[in-house]
């Protein structure tokens, strides 16, 4: 086992391909992804099942190494800064293969 | 005034089915519509109202007079959005005003094709081009309304515009590209071709419009209380601004000299506005604005209203100027 | 006994679509449904249904027959919780007992829906006001099991009735209100309303039915493993119930005069318990009962026997009798 | 970064609006929902993708201020007693704007 | 060579739709059909052709020249998987090799239904009986596939093979069992049947297929990425095994006399590539293997060019000799 | 409250019922599934809207006790060696009923 940081970001859907070029970039190993999210932060309620699809989250889940996790936050802050969504970060044991 | 297109109009399956929709919200019963359901019923919508106009102007030509009805769809196109963000600016700042603008611009595939649904009712004939002149007003107000914002913030903005993203955005959307292709499948392939299709994209075409609009129905209602929040001018504009658009776009028929099927269907394109792909676009382009204003006053207000009261009163203008 | 006519029944293939799910499930096939193409059928079964049951009660009009008819269904939906519930005491805590009455005192519309497509199948006429009888026989047994558990906990418990929430749940629940909306467009629209939505909601039907059995086969089958914990009692309530219920609903049919038709509808009702709309109910109002229970019965035996073995053995028995 | 609790909780998909409410007045800033979540617990297999939807799951997340932890659980308890359910907490760190 | 067949083959709407989708995946437009639903067109392809062939059956009977047809069809099945593992080992190793060999020994269902959709615009006759040699075909390449593998890999593999599941992998995947079940239904229940399924079953089975090539079109050109990683030899090995397994299934359906429609059947099955059942049997089993290989070949390269090349292609050569 | 381990993993869909089995077998008291989930890992990209669904991913939950950890890591750690797929371990704590 190898401590690791657990990085969990929600973000408006149609900033999914745009987060995960961030984080590519970043130098993450991987990522998974989780749709159909709602929920409510500090631009309010938003639901996802609409004709308009116009208030879906996505939920984005990614293990970095600790000594990378000050460059993937850099990386994605401004994505979050510009279009809302939340970011915690935690501390968690890699299973190593 | 005659209320008995209005009556008669109420009394159709698809309108009922949307207050029914409607209904469902309001007694907060739990009836949902998958929502993988919703998407591909208005994917069958768009795809159908596709072929079926292709079909129509593989047998009418290209002529002249098409021609200049897609200019007026085009021209109108830009217009709107530009004196809608002037009147929105009264009241709602920059960024609101602009998203606004543009969903007003753009247009509603679901109010144009209740409008064919109800123009069948009738047997008024009407032409495929106006499903091309559909497609061609759903884009142009996503880049004015982008424009609006860059002009408007001037130099506070330092990020460069990313013009092939906004141009991506707002020409290769889902419906807009949906929409083309199956009107150019419609127009190469003809009469065989909708023969084949006629089965799946003709028969069901109304029972599927209905089922539609009782998602549409739940939808709106759902955001009916976003209007509270937004306050009276909003809904004001979204209702005044379906009366101005429709009294420019009839005039403007009248003066082109359309025919009466052709009149209704293009005074519903600069009536209705955008609450599908103009929001799409505006959570990228503008995500200062505050979606639920635009989708409220489109997908709340003008929606419902064009679809009751409006189809049937804009048609019976049409009927009286036309006679 | 003719065994002919269910064999016939068997030879249908919504029936045979049904067995092959069930094999599916018991193979260990991979074969799924996708959910929300479940959810879409089923609301399309309801929407389909209620319209032409609407469509059906414009061509007769409201007399005194169907009135008799409706107070029938609200009788039997009162009475078969309340007996139910005695006979489920014998074996059951408070909290089972009351949920399997009301979901025996409530209605498959599946079922139903699979008694139309017989009485089709063989020519036989029924009342549109069937489905109005449906519509009201699902939610009463809802209420009647709450106040079973309230007055049989007594004092112990501590929290106050929420009315309210209750009454919502049972009369506006999805497939009540779907099911009443569609029959009630389908009787103000009439004729040109039905022929607008036939080639959707009349001729697909069969075909969707039978799409649709296939998956109640896979999830009935998959529930069947549940019986194995609940014991052979449970399995003998859920035909023996079947088969009480039914026989009152026929004798009842045959002492208000129903046609034939009818009372194969009207036994099916009052024989059929519900999987989708009790359910909800009971995890909502009564967590303290275990779904496994309920669902397994009404969903795993009572209705693969009603579509199967119920709906031939009934209308011989009625074929009979009305002769 | 801010020290926060994150609250997870899986819940009978019918109690999400209770659930969602009794967040919101125990003060949580925000939460994100994920559907369709099935599992086994104390109450046995929960499995979603059934013509009833009577066994399906829901996901709730929410991040909550450490000194609000308390008030948060206490809320939320009575429902998770009667219907049943899992709530665990943990410790991360909120990336804030 | 003459042209015309494949450029009129590229008019028909489904080969059109594809081409759509494609270009909505080139173009990176946000256009997107929900995941359910393309499963549930799938679901309901399969369905379709399953009855239809079962319901021609049941009118043919079975005869020896049937039974024949399915005896080659099972050799196929055996000996195209094999001779692929051996030109495959020239580049790939051995879990990739068996892998592809499996994917290419299988069949497409889609290749064969858009087959069918061309037959029927020729108005060229082909057997029931055909659908049931397409099932027959589609699960003895896994079984060999994982053979292979067993047999190269030597003593080096510890683990015991676990044939139950293997079998059950192979022979109860979802799509095999759904054709196969509906197959035996459409026989069961004969003309009856039919009729009563035809209007979802037959008259929307032309738009349904259109529909969903849409669908297969984005996906596939969304997979036409992978064949960069993967090299020319497998963009050359695609459509020269289907070039190839096409002249062997002409040349066996000549020497055994079968008619010009159920010899371009047999061709399509064995010059397509399964992307569905095969990928999943070995993402259980060969894990080892690279799926964006053996998906990439079958679904981007052989799957578009059997059905805009190969069908009118393989079916001129068959008009050729057949006259 | 009572402290526990929290175990995540995402694996190729089809190994689902494996996996379930495998924890059921090593003694969990529950977990739960969320479906649909995509990412990227040491196999490349796996996305799973797709007509073939034949790269798409699952995420498991579950909550165990720190004396059992060990075992449910050996447990499912063949299953993660053969077909891919991630695990990590946080900290968490219990809500008890
Ligand atoms: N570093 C990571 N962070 C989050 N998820 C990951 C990570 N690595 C792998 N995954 C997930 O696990 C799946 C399988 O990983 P792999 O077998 O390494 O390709 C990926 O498709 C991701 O969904
Ligand atoms: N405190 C929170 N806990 C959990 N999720 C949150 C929280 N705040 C925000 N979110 C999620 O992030 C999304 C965007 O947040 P915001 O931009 O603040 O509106 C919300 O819709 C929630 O899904
Ligand atoms: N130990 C656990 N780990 C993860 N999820 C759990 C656990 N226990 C319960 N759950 C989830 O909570 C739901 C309800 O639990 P219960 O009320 O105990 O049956 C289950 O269906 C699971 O989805
Ligand atoms: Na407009
Ligand atoms: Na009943
Ligand atoms: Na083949």
């Amino acid at each position: 086992m190898r401590a690791v940081k657990r990085i969990e970001i929600v973000i408006d859907s149609l900033q999914i391909d745009r987060m995960v070029e961030l984080l590519d970039d970043a130098g993450v190993s991987g990522y998974t992804v989780l749709p159909n999210a709602r929920g409510r932060g500090r631009r309010g309620v938003r639901s996802g099942d609409e004709i308009t699809g116009a208030l879906e989250n996505i939920y984005v889940m990614t293990i970095c190494e600790s000594d990378n996790l000050d460059t993937v936050l850099a990386a994605i802050r401004p994505l979050l800064d510009r279009f809302g969504g939340m970011c915690v970060v935690s501390d968690a044991e890699l299973m190593e293969a | 005034m005659d209320f008995g297109l209005i009556a008669d109009n109420l009394l159709n399956p698809p309108i009922l089915f949307f207050l029914l929709g409607c209904l469902a919200a309001f007694s907060r019963s739990d009836l949902t519509i998958p929502q993988q359901l919703s998407k591909s019923l208005a994917l069958y919508l768009l795809l159908s109202i596709g072929m079926h106009g292709g079909y129509e102007l593989s047998k009418s030509g290209i002529t002249a007079d098409i021609a200049l009805a897609l200019g007026a769809a085009m021209l109108m196109a830009i217009v709107v959005p530009i004196y809608s963000f002037w009147i929105l600016r009264i009241r709602f700042d920059l960024y609101n005003a602009a998203a606004l603008a543009a969903a007003y611009g753009s247009i509603s595939a679901v109010t144009f094709i209740t409008g064919v649904s109800f123009l069948n009712q009738l047997d008024v004939a009407f032409g495929g081009h106006m499903v091309a002149a559909m497609a061609l007003m759903e884009s142009p107000a996503i880049i004015i309304g982008v424009l609006l914002v860059r002009m408007g913030a001037g130099k506070d903005s330092d990020e460069p515009l990313d013009w092939s993203e906004l141009l991506r955005e707002a020409f290769l959307n889902g419906s807009v590209f949906l929409l083309v292709g199956s009107l150019v499948i419609g127009f190469i392939t003809g009469e065989p071709g909708w023969k084949a299709m006629e089965p799946l994209t003709g028969d069901l075409f109304k029972g599927v419009l209905a089922f539609f609009l009782l998602d549409m129905g739940l939808v709106a209602a759902r955001h009916m209380g976003d209007l509270k929040k937004a306050g009276l001018f909003l809904v004001g504009f979204a209702i005044g601004m379906a009366l101005l658009n429709a009294a420019i776009g009839i005039g403007l028929a009248r003066l082109l000299g359309f025919g009466a099927g052709d009149a209704l269907l293009f005074t519903l394109l600069t009536a209705s506005a955008s609450y599908i792909a103009v929001p799409a676009a505006m959570r990228l382009s503008v995500p200062e604005a505050n979606p639920s204003f635009y989708i409220a006053a489109s997908l709340a207000v003008t929606f419902p209203f064009n679809i009751i009261v409006g189809i049937p009163l804009y048609y019976q203008v049409i009927d009286f100027f036309w006679r």
